[in-house]
């Protein structure tokens, strides 16, 4: 079982749902996050000067799959979320030990 | 707005009130007063919380409402138990005496000019009300509320209370000949001036210049500008006491000053910066309503038209360059908007002031320069007494509350959740 | 606010407005009434919405804005189409008729006093849409929208109108000689105990006791309240239904009493949990507000500031006490600030009262304890009726739509989204 | 409002204000007809932009607001500088002249009717300022700011103006005795019109179809509806430029219209779509004020009732469906409530004016068809002068700001933080 | 050392929380997100047309404990944020490294 | 390569992130949560009662580093994020599979 967590610009979103649920994963958790990194954030003006503001709103999205299914749902994230532009953001692989659904108590893969 | 003195002279000059002769009840002056009342009460509690509040950062949002508020709620209070007397009665240069102490001697069926004699005290109730609130723009995100409760109290009794006699009271400015139709030296000067003075004594809030101090909501403050404008036609246009021509043309250049710096303020702001931001234009039109506040009853519409412009350039000069050269924290601006474009406003009654408008009123212009002088020696004793008499309220206020601020934490964490212990907004 | 008879009687009174004869149309006394009655409508829709809204959880903020606005919507037309017939048509004593159905009989040239007969009107619509919309208080979070509609005209049909006729048509209480200038029974004592009376037979909220309901929004509740002491100038001042010395005296103590009162309500929750909170301060401006509407033509200045401190201190110890106490869930405390501080009003009318205002009205310490009696029986018949009244009017809501109360889901879920279908802010 | 020609007539047929005679000012008229300009002033920069913002999405929130609030300042200066001059001086059946450039010939003294000339002229500007504000409705979310103020300029002077003069400046359309109390056609059918053809020009919104586009915020939308509302009275009851039995008849009627629409919009949304939105209640007031705007000192209580009622069905019958059918993006809807209720009222006007309320002006049911017939002209003629002069001012706007359309990224970010650098709340 | 990762109903964290008090979790962090899932959400209206919100509000908390506790963590919180209902949520377990408390620099067990 | 999630005090993330601009790291992104733990939170006040909000706001940090440099950018968290008193948070490492950059598709430490 992987965790998966992707940062994608916003308005990406939907593009990734889609994505994702045409291979059939139906689950995922999404967080508004802000992200540093390459690319320069927008300026804001107050009293006639100028502020960047480093920190660009992004999306996280967490999806727990089973290992197999990982490397195909990375693929079709990146496709999706791809603009070519700074700022794509990342997706980032992690092992899991298991996972339970709070409604049945069932375990493992079934619980997805 | 007029001495009563100057209130009888229009009575002369007006037919409709004139058919009804001086002291006499009119119920059209009346009404309208009433209302102009009811339109510059609004102004603190509705139209400065939000202007103020949505200048602040978030996390100080509700004091600074809670600040305006209690302002006005005080400044009432002294108003009618003791500050109208100060101000208004006997025959003092420099100050009233107590003769009229809760008002005594007042009663239903007294008369000043058309107007009732209460209307009139009310009507200049509201003006010491907003005069001590604006003071805040300069305080804000740092001062302790029981601070703020004392000189309130101070202020209004020992600095407006004298100022506002001189200029309407029948005081020294007035005998001087001084022109302050709705309060340029009174409220605006005044209180820019007092704002500044204690900002220096507060020093500056923690992480001034490092980082940016957005406001918590400029569409708040835009709003409070947009019911600031509204009330201040009962401002500007009421101080004529009468629902008359002079009224109606004080009513003209308010809205043509007020625009016209609007759209100065987004011109200097999107030359200077690339951008128009509506916290500029909302700032633009309390500039051109401050500045024309102490003209409007005297100069015409070519001559709004000039002060707005002014008005706009001079405001986003003031608090976008000369604050930050100076290093002084004046929050939210009230010395750079209001201290600054009330100076303005008041040279400019000395150049534009026309006979046109107000018989016996004339300016630089209009062929008498004395009213020049007399409009900066105003000025000038306007922000001397303002800020020595502030340093001393100030001070005695931070010996009887233990100082002025708040301590650091509190400072961090916010005024709302130290002070208050509540939040703007419980999404 | 006066009955025509009471209003008559002014017009011998005053100066200005005898010039005119009585039922002559002057317009001042009209531009004032429009005016004020534009206030008064302002109070619902923008005032009490926003002081409501600001003060329901976050989830219900839509709701209660939506059930404010239709409150003002259904009492308007039914007032036009019948309920001013109810309240000022006929002799009766109990009740009037249908006579002015549909306004009939009423033209743009009939005249009330010294104003058209369409401002009285629309002045009295005012209030009956405020009077229904101030119940609100005490129900929101958990009631279906479709039973506060019909709720809505029930009661101000059943509820409302018999109670203004006793007071301002012509009834019993008017000839009793009550003294109610603008509303302490018609308005806030009735729209107090009947939303106690609905709350109770509501029960409480979900989690009502165990989770703190934080308002969603402090800033909003303290605008509502700023715009609301706005219109309240209408509300009393206007009362007198003339621009003139009554009237100016009813604002100068409204203003006073609702300073007072936000001063009182902070000190005393100041002291009481060492934080002055602004929701305190800007339930003290309404407890102030309320307390003096049925004074307000007859009491004066040094009333004004008892009748606002007791009420400040009053409105506190009610929502902060007494109603943990007494374990009632009154949302938000219609009962308390409106309710009991209408009743110390209507009592402090009896008190204070002062033929010096308003000639042959006297209160206990003006020589006329039997006044204070003439108060305690209206207090006590207004509670009787609209406590056994809206029993009635619930009882049969509850049968009309099957149910007063959203199903707990829902009520879990927030009522804007399971009523509505939409969000208050969408950020 | 009245053509100067209607005022006097008024004059005649009023007792009051006959007492005075013509052209004398009368201190009630002026104060009623000074505080309606300060409320039709307040509902552009405060009630539209609380509207029109909070129905935008967040991210556009502050340039909305920005737009409203530059048109207003805009088109005040126009008017006072030729503006007025082009609606209000000379004899010309299709425009003014420029005889009273920068109100030239006007002063302190000078009255129209029973009211200052420049209380007629600030009345006639706020009407000027919030038609070109209202277009603003079918463009937001995507139009550059500088083509916005480009645009302003233009039509104000080429579209507003003129059509204004028709109507009110003793025009064709007064002469063919077109009704048109407070502005169907000059002001709500032209605006309408105008954003409907601006927004076929600009196209559709990127993502218009696909995504749903919510409200920033129903709270400030219902807000600022609560405020047009109140502002609305000011609009009619003041455009019968006196404090007199038909303003309050207009008062009645607007009330009536108002509450019956939003009550007609509520019914229809909750069968069609099984919940009552809160934006259908704020949309379906504004429905109803903009149909009986141009019948407001025409018709009686019973017409006020038909006309909101079918107003609001109409709107979300506009709103929902035929917008949806059509595929134009009319963002907030500007031509679907103030184009199409417009139109309804226009018609209204010729079907229920009748003589008891302003003597000669009948409509088809009192007996008068070619009243009808009038409407009709007027109605297509202002459709058609709006439709193509609009369109060749949008085609110059283009030229002159390279573009009238925000580049894809930006107003993918939002106009708040690429055009204004600036974010509607901060918390 | 396991990091667990619950999405569950918000009206749900008190009775999570008091439920993992009384077996002495003392520390945890919750972090709002928007779950996309079986459930289906709920619908806004919007002009008289209907839109159905398929994100739909929940609370994460995540709670780093030893390994050995892990399993017990994972039973009580998926008996208190039980209702039954589709959407219920999910808990995820994690193997971790270690943690450090910022304040005194503790490692491992000692920085919970 | 590792990821590490640090929650700190939200007044603090200018001097982590400086302190981390300093050793070369450009990358991260940055949650708010809520934080329940040793720190008391403050005190709200409605309607004359008080009422403990133990929900106290703080920021995560989420950086994902080569294993290598894990350690030290740990430490220099820890560092600025330091006030010595209770609350200052935790820093968890957790071990991770791989990376990938959006944009470009580039996997592991060249994704950062
Ligand atoms: N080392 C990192 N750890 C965690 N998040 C990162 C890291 N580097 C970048 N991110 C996230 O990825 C987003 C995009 O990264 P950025 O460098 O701006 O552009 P790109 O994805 O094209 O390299 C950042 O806003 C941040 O949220
Ligand atoms: N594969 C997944 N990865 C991450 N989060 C998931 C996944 N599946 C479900 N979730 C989260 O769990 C929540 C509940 O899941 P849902 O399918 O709606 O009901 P249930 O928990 O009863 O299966 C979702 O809203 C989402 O936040
Ligand atoms: N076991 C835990 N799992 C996840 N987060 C925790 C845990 N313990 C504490 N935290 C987070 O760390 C923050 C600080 O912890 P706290 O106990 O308040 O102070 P300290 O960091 O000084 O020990 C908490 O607010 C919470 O967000």
């Amino acid at each position: 079982m992987k965790k998966i967590e992707a940062i994608i610009k916003p308005f990406k979103l939907d593009d990734v749902k889609e994505a994702l649920n045409e291979i059939g994963i139906q689950g995922m958790t999404i967080t508004e996050v802000k992200g540093y990194g390459r690319q320069k954030g927008h300026k804001e003006i107050y009293r006639g000067a100028e502020y960047v503001v480093d920190f660009i709103p992004k999306l996280k999205i967490e999806i727990v799959v089973e290992a197999a299914r990982a490397d195909s749902v990375v693929d079709i994230i990146a496709k999706a979320a791809n603009t070519g532009k700074i700022g794509d953001g990342k997706i980032f692989i992690l092992p899991m030990d298991s996972a339970v659904r709070v409604r049945t108590g069932e375990r493992g893969a079934d619980a997805l | 707005m007029k001495t009563k003195l100057g209130a009888f002279l229009v009575l002369l000059l007006l037919p409709t009130s004139s058919a009804f002769g001086a002291d006499e009840l009119n119920t059209g002056d009346t009404a309208w007063i009433i209302v102009a009342t009811a339109l510059v009460m609004m102004m603190t509690p509705a139209g400065l919380a939000l202007f103020y509040g949505g200048m602040s950062r978030y996390k100080n949002l509700l004091n600074t409402f809670a600040m305006t508020v209690i302002a006005y709620c005080l400044a009432s209070v002294i108003w009618v138990v003791w500050g109208y007397s100060l101000a208004f009665s006997g025959e003092g240069s420099l100050v009233g005496n107590l003769d009229a102490l809760m008002l005594r001697g007042i009663g239903i069926n007294s008369v000043s000019g058309t107007i009732p004699t209460y209307v009139f005290v009310l009507f200049q109730m509201t003006f010491a009300c907003i005069t001590v609130a604006l003071v805040i723009g300069s305080v804000v995100d740092r001062m302790k509320f029981s601070s703020w409760i004392v000189f309130t109290v101070l202020w209004v009794t020992f600095i407006y209370c004298p100022i506002a006699h001189w200029v309407w009271g029948g005081g020294w400015m007035s005998q001087l000949g001084a022109l302050d139709f709705a309060g340029g030296n009174v409220v605006h000067i005044n209180a820019g001036v007092a704002g500044l003075v204690i900002a220096l004594m507060l020093g500056k809030r923690v992480g001034y210049g490092k980082e940016a101090m957005f406001p918590s909501s400029v569409t708040l403050t835009t709003l409070g500008a947009g019911l600031l404008w509204f009330g201040w036609f009962g401002f500007n246009a009421g101080s004529e006491l009468a629902a008359d021509g002079v009224a109606a043309s004080a009513f003209l250049v308010t809205n043509t000053s007020a625009a016209t710096a609007a759209l100065a303020w987004m011109a200097a702001e999107w030359i200077g910066t690339g951008k128009p931001t509506l916290l500029g234009i909302a700032s633009g039109i309390v500039a051109g309503l401050v500045s024309i506040t102490p003209a409007a009853g005297f100069v015409g519409l070519s001559a709004s038209l000039l002060i707005g412009a002014v008005a706009g350039v001079l405001g986003f000069f003031s608090v976008s360059k000369l604050k930050l050269k100076m290093g002084y924290d004046d929050s939210l601006d009230a010395f750079g908007v209001h201290g600054l474009c009330g100076i303005w406003g008041a040279l400019a009654t000395g150049l534009f002031a026309t006979p046109a408008i107000t018989e016996g009123a004339a300016g630089l212009f209009y062929g008498n320069p004395k009213q020049l002088w007399i409009q900066v020696i105003s000025i000038l004793a306007t922000i001397a007494y303002t800020a020595i008499g502030t340093v001393i309220v100030v001070w005695i206020t931070k010996l009887l509350t233990g100082g002025l601020r708040v301590n650091r934490d509190d400072e961090v964490k916010g005024l709302d959740s130290s002070l208050h212990g509540e939040r703007g907004f419980e999404f």
